[in-house]
């Protein structure tokens, strides 16, 4: 099969944005579901061929990966694209924000994940980064008449131009000290040689780290994430809070698969630091929060911690765990956030908590999900957020990081408090406002359906998905 | 062998029922449904019993996930012990269904009620019967999760709520020992089932064992509400009263000492997790027992109860004698049901009030019935001979009294002092809340009428609690020790030796008909009814307050003023600001962590900048110096 | 030392030295004025390690079509008046510090092998060879660089049109005063 | 020879560093781009160097991708700064806080 075929995909994505901006320039006013469903449909269809082309070594030059792990995240991306989509339409119609631009960038910040999660060379691992960070810095700015989501784009614009000056010169020191932008060859030159001759390679490491750490919000790198989470309009965020960190993350784990042992054996121990901190700060900040979009952040922060345990458990465990957390934690975002898009007025995002007074009596469909969600979230049995905590700490003890565990059981046991305050509001609450925000409409309710309905699923059943992911 | 899945099922598709389609039922629909379904459990629970050919098995119902050699299933334990625990949960979990149906008459949210409700006979269920520690996990959250959300079920008052998140937090806690518990399991067995734990525990290290041991005493604290994880408890008693009976009376509150049985085989090979337990029970025992002497809230009297009685169990547990705690564990369920479903019919007739100071003997004359089934359960929780209480606390103490080493003895000596509080706190209720003379405005001008069903529902537990000692009789006879026989084949019962046993009961005995005299000493209505007309003395308002508490504590000065005192103490400072506080620190020390992370996110980008400078510096170093 | 060697120390130090004048520089036009400066000495720099062609784009692009961006951008905000506060010693201090640190361990690391004593030959890659490893290498990234280009176009569009009249503009909750 | 590779490097990372510490140190949004433009600057420097000492063409075509990089987040950055301004009427970034913890 020639090597094309496997450029197909962005291929695809290219050609629906570049049709989306065209849309808006010869309609002056498309039909939304014109829009929703021309997008829809090319994502549909680059995920059809991801899932069609048998899984190879690098092709095009060395430029793009793609074996399973990596056909695994491009589906996650596509579906999080998706779904943050059918969230996203009947929301931007009501405001007055489903202009061309938003299908149009959400398109092209999907194509730049995808690179990213594929990318065998750190040119397009940079240039994939770039692409969808500075659709997602308008994204974030799309409500531009509100000054809070104009600063919330300011807030990851200014740490995420910074982060990329370093990703970037990182990217130049392992040039530097390999002579290669090969992501495998020029990692892996490092087994050949001693670990002394990598110096600058090291210190390009720990630059890439920084910049990647940004990405995903990983302590102490994360105090942009409950401003910007907050500032965003609701289904930008599961956007941002799904897409662009499994795609990072996608990135990271090919990398640590590239690296040899001894240069793991440098790294861990910052790992082992970043995840401890990131558990930390992500769950012990959420306790006392009583604004819910700052929550959802922190908890997404929290999450990372997890699947960077996950991550530190991978050369032992392999990637099962990882990619089922991952998984999880896609369908778990994506559905609190998008609920609380749903639930929201149009006057702006639900955030405070005693504006979710008793929906889950008024609203009780996006209120029943975003509900799910966070027990999914929490822990709780029979959602897919156990299952994955459960693989994420069984291959995290076996990889012989106890300590860990235990800050990750505790840091569950800790956020589950903050939890319990959103679902005790949503359904002990007097209803406040009663009949404030709109019905969601039939999109929505899809989205609604399939992520309530995939975390209860994969909760009861992980048995088929996890035999997969193996 | 469908009818122990059957047993387990059908409360599930009775809340799946209720959860989906309950808003758009007929009210008597739902209510039918509602009961129903946990009325077949209970048949089908007998099926499984009838079934029982006294071999133990496991029936592996599917496979759950598999991740390295580690297969989590839905797997069940059926033996003498699941059974027996899966008929008793099913048939007061019935009853109290039953009963549910005339209290919440009036309540609007009964779908949510009934749905949680059913939801939570199916988790208990899965506890009871589960053989896999992963499945067991579903149920022991799916358990917590029910109580917070039927603490809180009354959520106008805020309280309710907070009661519920302090239920739900607290026992979390225990579960954090849980998950390190089964962490541990899973790496050092690769297996998560019980069976196989409890057979191969004699591979594992000792340490290992006393540390898992004392790591599932921590979670079955927790659950159990015992030292030092029982504050949630009396608060609790916020929920709806049969929820109070159900939850946390006869079933979740004993789901922590039934894991400890399940474990048994595993725990009993370390003597110090073995001894832990028997400490923490009998002081449990006594703890609690004398904060319920102090009590005016009838609900928050036999919440203590509770406490002090699940003490008992895992002072028999960790006596050794399984046979004796699990006796008490059915026995108490009977009598603590009846006794909350009494104060349920109580609290009708009061339009609401739980003050027993306030009831007296108007209630008495109102409602006949009540009185007669609250006398029945006192008799029972006090072991007052020949009622059920009698029989299984006796064989607890007993066995403590048997078990070798200096330790238990002194234990027996805790417990059996504990033993006089908990009859003189029971008769106490009984005769303040019937005899009593409540002066000024003390409640309602008339009492409520008391609905028949909830009624009906008093007499079968009632001769449940009265006869409960049949269940397992001392002596030679051929009728007795029938829990004996039917447990022996189950891992982890022990026979006890026969000699004092006659000495024993007969203290017992003593100790109960002492108390009782005791009681009605301190409380009987001659000495309330000699007391001055305290209307005359002052305001109304005081001479409730002269009528109430005060009156209390004189005559307790006379005999029971030390009781009194340390019960107040007990009940005040070491639970109210010990260890409410103890609790309160670690939420506070937690919350002080929270907002001072909290205080990084100033809001300023340059925050995120300068974090970018340290962690850059931080990890270079850490580089530079494993490079070197 | 010969005297390509000379040239680099005497460029390097000019790089640090208008570097230096423009990041701490009280008035944005001074600063981005020094900035020219350090660009074409980046872009004789390119030239003297052999590559000509990005040593004009650098000065074409960096120090032509970037500053001059930057430029228009402080007149347009009328900000070429010093700004008051904006160099505060204390504010400098942290920075300072971790940079120190981060050089001392970079340093650390990037002398700890042999590799980074080669002496550099002189060479020069004609713009034909960057062009063709562009072109035929690189494709991939010079097309997906074209569509960043394409998406900030689009986004400076979006964010620099006003919004547009009746979209809602009520207040959320987060709008704190 | 033109000098020591360690020492090109050395200097790129003195630019880099100097660029991190602007946007660290500096209030005005102006300022902080400048910093960023600073850093990926430093990066091209060391870019070229390498392409130099390895004798291969790549980092040399990836300092041409990254002026585009540059560019389009200049664009980007710049637009988004006029807008941030237009609405808060300043240009400083610590008075973009709108969006901050409550004092509870």
């Amino acid at each position: 099969m020639s090597d094309w075929f496997y450029l197909l995909p962005q291929a695809i994505l290219c050609a629906g944005g570049l049709a989306a901006l065209g849309l808006g320039a010869v309609l002056l006013r498309p039909a939304p579901g014109l829009q929703l469903g021309g997008a829809l449909l090319f994502l549909a269809a680059a995920g059809a061929i991801v899932l069609a082309l048998p899984a190879a070594g690098p092709v095009l030059d060395d430029m793009l990966a793609f074996d399973g792990i990596v056909r695994f995240y491009q589906l996650l991306i596509l579906g999080s694209a998706g779904l943050s989509l059918l969230f996203a339409s009947r929301y931007a119609s009501l405001r007055g924000l489903a202009g061309d631009e938003l299908y149009a960038l959400v398109l092209f910040a999907t194509l730049g994940m995808l690179l990213l999660a594929g990318a065998a060379n750190w040119v397009i691992f940079v240039l994939g980064l770039e692409l969808f960070t500075l659709c997602l810095y308008v994204l974030i700015a799309l409500d531009r008449g509100r000054r809070t989501s104009l600063e919330a784009a300011l807030k990851y614009f200014v740490p995420g131009a910074a982060a990329a000056g370093c990703l970037i010169f990182g990217v130049a020191l392992i040039y530097a000290a390999t002579g290669s932008l090969d992501l495998a060859s020029s990692l892996a030159s490092t087994a050949a040689g001693d670990v002394a001759s990598f110096g600058p390679g090291l210190a390009g490491l720990a630059l890439i780290l920084l910049g990647v750490g940004f990405k995903l919000a990983l302590a102490p790198f994360h105090l942009w994430a409950p401003d910007v989470y907050q500032g965003a309009p609701a289904p930008v965020a599961a956007f941002l809070a799904t897409g662009s960190k499994v795609a990072v993350y996608a990135a990271l784990l090919r990398l640590v698969a590239a690296l040899p042992a001894d240069a793991w054996q440098a790294l861990a121990p910052v790992f082992w630091l970043l995840s401890a901190a990131t558990l930390l700060a992500g769950s012990l900040p959420a306790l006392t929060q009583t604004r819910v979009k700052r929550l959802l952040a922190y908890s997404s922060v929290a999450q990372m911690g997890y699947l960077l345990l996950a991550l530190l458990a991978y050369p032992a465990a392999g990637p099962a765990p990882v990619m089922f957390y991952a998984a999880a934690y896609v369908l778990m975002d994506l559905g609190a956030f998008g609920s609380l898009g749903l639930l929201s007025p149009v006057s702006g995002d639900l955030d405070a908590l005693e504006g979710f007074a008793g929906l889950g009596r008024t609203r009780p469909w996006p209120a029943a999900v975003l509900a799910v969600s966070l027990l999914s979230l929490a822990g709780l049995p029979l959602t897919m957020g156990f299952v994955g905590k459960f693989v994420v700490f069984v291959a995290v003890v076996r990889a012989g990081y106890p300590v860990l565990a235990g800050i990750g059981i505790l840091g569950a046991v800790v956020a589950a408090g903050a939890y319990l305050r959103v679902l005790g509001a949503l359904y002990f609450g007097r209803p406040v406002h009663a009949g404030q925000g709109q019905p969601p409409g039939p999109a929505a309710y899809v989205a609604l359906g399939l992520v309530g309905a995939l975390i209860v699923l994969l909760g009861i059943v992980p048995g088929p998905l996890l035999g997969l992911l193996r | 062998m469908t009818a122990p899945v059957l047993t387990l099922l059908c409360p599930l598709a009775g809340a799946a029922v209720l959860a989906l389609a309950g808003r758009h039922l007929p009210r008597r629909v739902a209510e039918v449904v509602a009961v129903a379904v946990v009325l077949a459990g209970f048949v089908a629970a007998c099926a499984a019993w009838a079934g029982f050919d006294g071999q133990s098995r496991i029936l592996h119902l599917a496979s759950w996930f598999s991740v390295g050699h580690l297969a989590p299933s839905f797997s069940l334990k059926l033996d003498a012990l699941s059974l027996l625990m899966a008929l008793m949960v099913s048939g007061v979990s019935a009853l109290i269904h039953f009963y549910s149906v005339a209290y919440m008459r009036r309540d609007q949210g009964f779908v949510r009620y009934f749905c949680y409700l059913n939801l939570f006979v199916f988790s208990m269920q899965t506890i009871v019967m589960a053989d896999d520690l992963v499945f067991l996990f579903l149920g022991w959250e799916g358990v917590g999760f029910c109580s917070f959300a039927l603490i809180g079920f009354w959520s106008e008052d805020a309280a309710n709520v907070a009661a519920g998140r302090k239920a739900f937090i607290l026992t979390r806690i225990g579960d954090v020992a849980y998950l390190v518990a089964l962490a541990l399991i899973v790496t050092s067995l690769a297996s998560t089932s019980l069976t196989e734990l409890n057979a191969r525990a004699g591979l594992l290290a000792p340490d290992m064992v006393t540390l898992l041991g004392l790591l599932f005493l921590f979670a079955a604290c927790g659950k159990s509400a015992q030292l030092p994880l029982l504050v949630w408890l009396p608060d609790a008693m916020a929920a709806p009263t049969p929820v109070s009976a159900l939850i946390h009376a006869a079933t979740m509150v004993t789901a922590g000492v039934y894991l400890l049985m399940r474990l048994a085989p595993m725990i009993s090979l370390s003597p110090a997790a073995m001894l832990a337990i028997a400490a923490i029970g009998a002081l449990t025992a006594f703890f609690a027992a004398c904060a319920a002497l102090a009590q005016h809230d009838v609900k928050r009297v036999l919440a203590w109860s509770t406490v002090s009685q699940v003490g008992y169990m895992f002072l028999g547990l960790g006596a050794g004698d399984l046979t004796g705690s699990f006796f008490h564990l059915l026995v108490h369920a009977f009598f603590k049901s009846l006794l909350f479903l009494g104060a349920g019919c109580m609290i009708t007739a009061m339009h609401d009030d739980h003050d027993i100071f306030r009831m007296g003997a108007r209630l008495r004359r109102h409602a006949p019935g009540v009185f007669a089934a609250m006398v029945m359960g006192a008799c029972a929780l006090g072991g007052v001979p020949p009622a059920g209480g009698f029989f299984s606390k006796g064989r607890i103490l007993f066995a403590a009294f048997t078990a070798p080493g200096l330790a238990e003895r002194l234990l027996w000596v805790l417990a059996t002092a504990a033993a006089l509080l908990t009859v003189l706190y029971a008769f106490r209720l009984v005769f303040v809340a019937f005899f009593g003379q409540p002066a000024g405005q003390g409640g309602p001008e008339a009492l409520a009428p008391v609905p028949k069903l909830m009624l009906a529902m008093l007499w079968p537990l009632a001769l449940l609690a009265l006869a409960g000692g049949a269940l397992n009789l001392p002596g030679e006879a051929p009728w007795s020790g029938w829990l004996g026989h039917v447990l022996a084949g189950v891992p982890g019962v022990a026979a006890l030796p026969e000699d004092n046993e006659a000495l024993v009961s007969a203290l017992d005995a003593l100790i109960s008909l002492a108390g009782l005299l005791l009681a009605w000493r301190l409380w009987g209505p001659k000495n309330l009814m000699d007391w001055r007309r305290p209307a005359a003395l002052a305001p109304r308002v005081h001479a409730f307050f002269l009528s109430g508490w005060k009156l209390d504590a004189l005559y307790l000065a006379a005999v029971a003023r030390p009781y009194q005192a340390l019960a107040l103490w007990l009940w005040r400072d070491v639970d109210g600001r010990g260890l409410d506080g103890l609790a309160l620190g670690a939420a506070n020390l937690a919350g002080n962590a929270s907002r001072s992370l909290r205080r990084l996110a100033t809001g300023r980008v340059t925050a995120t900048l300068v974090m970018f400078a340290l962690g850059l510096a931080l990890i270079l170093l850490i580089f530079s110096v494993r490079a070197a | 030392m010969s005297v390509y060697g000379v040239l680099f120390y005497a460029l390097g130090g000019l790089m640090l030295a208008a570097t230096t004048l423009a990041v701490t520089s009280r008035s944005l036009v001074h600063a981005v004025v020094y900035l020219v400066n350090a660009f074409f000495a980046t872009g004789l720099l390119f030239y003297l390690l052999g590559a000509p062609l990005l040593a004009a784009f650098e000065i074409i692009i960096y120090a032509g079509a970037i500053m001059v961006l930057f430029l228009f951008i402080v007149m347009l905000t009328r900000q070429d008046k010093p700004l008051a506060g904006g160099v505060s010693l204390m504010r400098w201090l942290l920075p300072g510090l971790t940079s120190l640190v981060s050089l001392a361990a970079g340093t650390a690391l990037v002398f700890s092998g042999g590799a980074t004593g080669v002496p550099l030959a002189p060479a020069m890659a004609s713009p034909r060879d960057l062009g063709r490893a562009l072109f035929s290498r690189w494709w991939l990234g010079v097309e997906i660089v074209s569509f960043l280009l394409l998406v900030a176009l689009v986004g400076a569009l979006y964010l620099g049109r006003a919004p547009r009249e009746g979209a809602a503009a009520g207040k959320s909750p987060g709008d704190a005063p | 020879m033109i000098v020591p590779f360690g020492h090109v490097l050395l200097l790129a990372a003195l630019l880099f560093l100097m660029g991190l510490s602007c946007t660290i140190a500096r209030r005005n949004l102006v300022m902080i781009l400048i910093g960023v433009e600073i850093m990926l600057n430093a990066s091209g420097l060391a870019l070229v160097a390498s392409s130099l000492r390895w004798m291969s063409m790549d980092g040399q075509a990836l300092t041409a991708l990254i002026l585009g990089v540059a560019a389009s987040e200049v664009t980007v950055g710049l637009a988004l700064v006029m807008a941030v301004r237009r609405a808060s009427g300043s240009l400083d970034a610590d008075r973009q806080t709108a969006l901050k913890e409550d004092d509870r």
